[in-house]
């Protein structure tokens, strides 16, 4: 695509200039730091998955010890590599033993470099599981394609995962190529991984590994049936973000919603916590070939979407630069922008085509997870279904990756099976109508679209440059992101949150690093 | 949610109890929508919603309420549809000839020498919508298949449209019509319904109904209703010529029009 | 608007070229003949209105008579005349008797002078009557105004006037700028004017004088309300089309369909009966500032809208060339445009773009009656109502004069009320989300759409320049038109055509050309 | 057409018995669409109008029907419903109290020295919607108008969202609440039903039912659902927070809830 808004490429540098000095005090912190999650997620890698028969993940009771123990922040692998030693059982056993209260984490060992090896040997194995997994998907896509683009990704929230398999069927028949499985209200708020298939969801079907697994299988065979690979999207976010990138890498999920943000400013979860977990769980991301996709669309749920376009496209540049020192490929990182103005406004579509186009002009190489109208969505399905359709349309006319498909009944419930069908078939029809406007047209020179752009391109360089001297904490606390103002130390996790000590260790961690880089 | 449905309530896997499904087997998820004759207000709103409930649906919402102004107000709502249907008993009357290839039907009606079928058609009435008898009719076809013109197997008129039930009499008699093929597209008001009665009777009372097959087509067109006027067949929104010369074809040919005089 | 398809101006002048030829040498042959529609339109001007008690009006009564007389090739206004005043009645008085068979048409008169110089002076009375109307119209705008463009058009059609005018009500109250009341089916085919108010119409409300006058008193009255002058339109087309025109023009009709080649194409009515009706209709109109819609969109029904698109464009040359010709003013000429394109084909937007700024282009000074999706509508209404908010972006996107609004019924019922409603409710959400995207955007040089363009009028000027060797009498029986093909001497109401005698008398018609130079 | 509509056949100026309008008074048209649990055939499309046939619909079209694969197919239909409805027997129970402007009320709380009215605010349950509450509370407020804590008369507190029923109960009696304001805006299987009636029970058992003004809100929240939970009232839908001050000034101030203690 031709560039049409003759953005000042200075200014994009400048902007990501200012991000990366953000990021890299960001993360200067969290290095520094490892959480319950990230030792949990780390488990898991190991192994260690299933349930204590209270329904408690083993992983989790294997936490909860080394809590008492104080041994966290030294990193689970040791404890638990001696513990395993001892019981002389795999990962999964010793874990059960644990969570029985059979079996310690011991703090010491006499044979600690055995220990060593023997569970670097484990991570190794698990991290070539989930490259192999990467790899699985790629041969997919490489025999079946994938279709075309933007993706067209819906959504499927009964609650109960065996519903939503037939849902994602029917789904994938009329067109789609991402299915995302809505979580349960307030997953995000639990501290553990339910276990499971699970039926009984309110607004969203729980996610836990079988749940996963059990919806890549069904998608797997609709991918045959209908020629195309089909893609699987969860919920990396949330108090348990780390954990459920591990389960997506084991599980193909193909696409996670994982952002540096979202958790502090939308679920009140501690700022220090989200973005320590955000590191882990998107270094797994990235050598498992998962596109995370950031959260930025939510905030125009709260805020208006003109006076704060910019404070989106500030974001942007934070969650691209934290996710690409994490790890991730540009096209691995896919960035949250929403058509959210009011559909009666004047010359809405003019500007949203700006800001659309505007997005990928600045991040040409990252897919951007481009979301329907939805607080203007009203009980009107049939003027609701229109809005949509304009939507479809400015994606295809500013050439989108990933395009979410607005429902008629946004304002009511979670899709009805034909809300998805007609859905789909709407967006099809208008993105293959106007498929090369885009190639068509240009943009005025002095017209509406290229100063609405250029300025929200220095607004956000103004903000970014103001976050900048404050720090990403404080410009939270100052509520400088979706009119929300969140405390350094206040929310949920916290007390999950602790400081690495000097001898803290984590194959898992190293070896995804090294993944990572090759 | 399943449970409290009411004492119909059915199984959606059983093919005895089905009732329409919009996340979850048996939720019964239905939408409305229509005007009410009433300013809008909270008893109007009510109103619609008593008049769902009137249609035996359960937990009705009332999503969307407008005033249009001059006394009247537009509704949009949902609810749990308590009704179901025996699908297990459903019987629907079907064309049961099978569809042929233009070759194989050209080849079946003439061989051994038999003779051409001559078919007349038209829009009748005050119908002027010829697209829907010549997409049947016309050598160019519809959706890829050739019209009726172009097979070797038929002699074919087409009247056009407007064409009174008189005039295709006449017309059909003096072609020695074997087969009638009548379009009907304004429904408004069922006044297709009389029309096509109104042809019935003619071609009776002419006595040549044994002589002759009745065909009528057209989007509100359905099979079932063709019968119940009395006509042989009828084809809807969608009939491909292929359907159509097929069904003519094995009928002229089992009911022994064409082997009568060969002309 | 600025120019944005860079046609080549020189083709254009050379369709217009062509287009001023085959009208005049088709103005040549009906300049020289009336028809009973023609004399029965003058009688209605001198004041023959209403029926003699079997309901058959008194203008055909008395042209009946001069049928039986042989007077017609003379004109109605002599013989009438003589029988005023023999009769010493007025008009209406006269007719009555002449219908009633207590009077006859006398073919002399011992002062005929004075014969004349009464009807003149009627006919100046009628004449400046219907001048008086369009400055009605006109203080009425003035006062009021009458909303932004493209104007926006509905249809009601449900049979009963009555009925007719609330549903008029609630569209202009929902933003509707013009309502269109749909005749009864093949009232076009009636070779005379119903009488009274009618509510007796399938798919449509017979027009009649007291319907006209009913609805415009209906749309006065809301003009009011919505502080908007809405206009009023219905058919000046069919057998009946001369008279059509006077009555729309005596009630304040604003707009009448009126082309010239409609009937005969769509209603098998004689060639040379349509083509001489359309000259004297169109002068009416002229007077009456009524606005006329041509009928090119009907093409795209039976042909198909890619191949066939340049024979829309030719119609419209010709239907222009023949309305100058005959005292319209561009600004009073709607050339009727539909988008018929098969939704699912791919870039579909974008060729209708094209089509629709092209004629813009070609005919800045006159509306476009731009015509919405009707033969790809189907039973689904969501896709429908989608299809028609496309309608309403490719309209605005091109700058339109008139709209018809679509409704995502069309392939079912005439319009139900909610269905105007939504279709208003959606077409103006799009059209203001849109407002100025136009402005906004150029097209690519040698993209599809410029391409297209080019095409379309290369093909149109081949069209006509081939009609004009042929004359349009024989291209009508070539088929050229809409895949039908009419004979010169078939069809209905060709009994009706008369060569004018060399004393052809029509003081109305006269007086209608002077005021229309004026 | 209207007379053969059935015995009940209404007459639409007469509110006794209203029914749906299309295009002619008492026409009935209703459109429906809905999905069944049955791979598209001429059977089920059959089922699915006979389904419309038990809602009571004459004349059922089914205008549009498709196949979604994996067994399911989706209908489209207009029937002409025979049901009507008592306009004029309908009583819905209304929020009485006249809105009064911005500062009407601040003047007729704090009118000779009335104290400040204590609100207390919060979306509750696992529901984290706050754009409603935030709406009617925050200084900024909705479509124009300020939220309560820009009032002289209120001292608010806005707990947020996702506050359980214990804590918001245990944050009143803190705060000496005189109004508890509870959002619900997830309502997905009836969970806000169980919600606000336990908060209704907590706060009857804490023997302080009496002296709350006790008020809901959310886009599925209606003033009738409202009282028969226990509320004193309801606000749904594009509620202005003026409305909320009105309601809860007059209702504080009737109730003597603020006369009782001056603090
Ligand atoms: C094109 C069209 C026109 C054209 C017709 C051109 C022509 N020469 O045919 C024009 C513009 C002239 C026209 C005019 C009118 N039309 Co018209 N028109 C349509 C439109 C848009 C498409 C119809 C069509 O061509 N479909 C495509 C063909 C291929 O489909 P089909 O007819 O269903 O035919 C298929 C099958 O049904 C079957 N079939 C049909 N006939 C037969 C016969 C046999 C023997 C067999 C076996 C099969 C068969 O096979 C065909 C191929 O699959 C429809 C709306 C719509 N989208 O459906 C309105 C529509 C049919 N028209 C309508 C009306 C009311 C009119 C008018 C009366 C309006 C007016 N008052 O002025 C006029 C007058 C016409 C008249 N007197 O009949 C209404 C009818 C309402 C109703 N249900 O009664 C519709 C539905 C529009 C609407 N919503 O108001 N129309
Ligand atoms: C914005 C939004 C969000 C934002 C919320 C941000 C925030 N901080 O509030 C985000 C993106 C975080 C979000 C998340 C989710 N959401 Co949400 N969301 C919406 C959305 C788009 C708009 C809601 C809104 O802000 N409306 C605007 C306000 C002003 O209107 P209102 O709430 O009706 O409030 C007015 C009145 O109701 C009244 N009122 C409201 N409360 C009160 C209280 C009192 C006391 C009074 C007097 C009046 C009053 O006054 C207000 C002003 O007029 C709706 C869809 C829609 N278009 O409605 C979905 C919607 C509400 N969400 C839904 C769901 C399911 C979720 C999730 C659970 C999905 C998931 N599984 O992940 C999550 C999780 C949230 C959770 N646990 O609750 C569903 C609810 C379905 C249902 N009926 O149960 C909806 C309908 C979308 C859908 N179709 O699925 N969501
Ligand atoms: C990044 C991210 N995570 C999670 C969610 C979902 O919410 P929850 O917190 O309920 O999982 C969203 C919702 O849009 C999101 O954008
Ligand atoms: C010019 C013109 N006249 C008349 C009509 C209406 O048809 P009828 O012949 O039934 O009046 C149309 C329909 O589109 C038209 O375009």
């Amino acid at each position: 695509m031709k560039p049409k808004l003759a953005l000042d490429e200075r200014i994009v540098a400048r902007c990501r200039e200012a991000a990366a000095a953000i990021s890299d005090s960001v993360l200067e912190f969290t290095d520094n730091r490892t959480t319950v999650s990230i030792e949990r997620a780390t488990l898991r890698m190991l192994g260690v998955n299933g349930a204590a028969p209270d329904g408690t993940p083993l992983a989790n009771r294997v936490i909860e010890a080394a809590v008492r123990q104080d041994l966290v922040d030294g990193g689970i692998c040791l404890p638990f590599g001696r513990a395993m030693r001892r019981s002389g059982l795999d990962a999964h056993g010793t874990a059960a033993l644990i969570a029985g209260g059979e079996a310690e984490l011991p703090a010491h060992d006499d044979d600690d470099d055995a220990v060593r090896e023997s569970v670097a040997a484990l991570s190794r194995t698990a991290v070539e599981g989930i490259v192999e997994v990467a790899r699985t998907r790629d041969a997919f896509i490489q025999r079946l394609g994938d279709g075309e683009r933007p993706l067209l990704y819906v959504i499927v929230a009964s609650g109960d995962i065996h519903e939503d398999t037939v849902q994602a069927r029917v789904a994938a028949l009329a067109g789609a190529q991402v299915i995302a499985v809505i979580r349960h209200t307030a997953q995000s708020l639990l501290d553990y991984v339910p276990e499971g298939a699970n039926t009984g969801g309110f607004g969203g079907t729980y996610a836990s590994q079988d749940n996963f697994r059990i919806m890549r299988e069904a998608l797997d065979d609709v991918s045959e049936e209908v020629g195309r690979y089909v893609r699987l999207c969860n919920y990396a976010s949330g108090l348990c973000m780390p954990e459920m990138s591990v389960l997506g890498a084991v599980e193909r999920l193909d696409m996670m919603l994982n952002d540096a943000l979202y958790g502090v400013l939308f679920r009140d979860i501690n700022m220090q916590r989200t973005l320590t977990d955000q590191a882990f769980s998107r270094l797994v991301s990235a050598v498992g070939g998962i596109i995370i996709n950031t959260g930025e669309d939510n905030y125009l749920t709260t805020a208006d979407p003109l006076e704060a376009a910019h404070t989106v496209l500030a974001s942007q540049f934070i969650n691209e630069s934290l996710a690409l020192r994490c790890g991730l490929e540009p096209g691995q990182i896919g960035l949250g922008h929403a058509m959210e103005m009011d559909p009666l406004k004047e010359d809405m579509l003019v500007l949203e085509i700006a800001q659309a186009q505007m997005a990928r002009e600045i991040f040409p190489k990252s897919p951007i997870k481009y979301m329907p109208p939805t607080k203007h969505m009203t009980g009107n399905i049939f003027r609701g279904h229109v809005q949509d359709a304009l939507f479809a349309l400015a994606s295809v006319m500013t050439g989108q990756g990933i395009h979410l498909l607005g429902m008629m009944t946004e304002a009511m419930h979670t899709p009805h099976i034909h809300d998805r069908y007609l859905a789909l078939e709407s967006t099809r029809m208008v993105m293959n109508a106007a498929r090369h406007l885009s190639d068509e047209i240009e943009f005025r020179d002095d017209g509406i679209m290229r100063k609405r752009a250029a300025m929200v391109l220095d607004q956000a360089l103004e903000m970014l440059e103001s976050i900048g001297e404050r720090g990403l904490f404080r410009a939270l606390e100052d509520g400088m992101f979706a009119d929300v103002s969140r405390s350094f130390e206040g929310g949920r996790g916290l007390d999950g949150v602790f400081i690495r000590s000097d001898d803290y260790w984590n194959p898992v961690e190293d070896l995804l690093k090294i993944a990572v880089k090759s | 949610m399943k449970d409290d449905m009411d004492q119909e309530s059915g199984r959606g896997d059983d093919p005895g109890r089905v009732r329409p499904y919009g996340d979850t087997l048996n939720d019964g998820a239905v939408q409305v929508s229509f005007t009410l004759p009433a300013p809008l207000s909270d008893e109007a709103r009510e109103g619609a919603r008593r008049l769902a409930g009137k249609m035996g649906l359960k937990d009705v919402t009332i999503y969307h309420a407008a005033d249009m102004g001059a006394g009247f107000s537009y509704y949009i709502l949902y609810g749990r549809c308590t009704h179901f249907v025996d699908m297990g008993r459903i019987v629907v009357p079907k064309i049961t000839t099978r569809t042929m290839t233009f070759s194989q039907i050209n080849d079946f009606v003439l061989q051994g020498g038999g003779r051409r079928i001559r078919v007349i058609g038209a829009c009748t009435g005050s119908d002027a919508h010829t697209v829907g008898i010549d997409a049947i009719m016309n050598m160019k076809g519809f959706a890829g298949n050739y019209g009726l013109e172009r097979y070797r197997a038929f002699r074919t008129l087409n009247l056009g449209s407007q064409i009174s039930n008189d005039r295709l009499l006449a017309e059909a008699l003096a072609f020695k019509a074997d087969v009638i093929l009548v379009s009907q597209v304004v429904t408004q008001k069922d006044i297709h319904l009389g029309n096509l009665a109104e042809l019935v009777d003619m071609v009776e009372a002419q006595g040549i109904r044994e002589r002759v097959l009745m065909v009528c087509g057209g989007p509100r067109v359905s099979h079932e209703v063709a019968l119940e006027l009395g006509f042989d067949a009828g084809f809807g929104s969608g009939t491909s010529p292929l359907d159509v010369a097929s069904f003519i074809a094995q009928e002229a040919v089992s009911r022994g029009l064409i082997a009568k005089d060969a002309s």
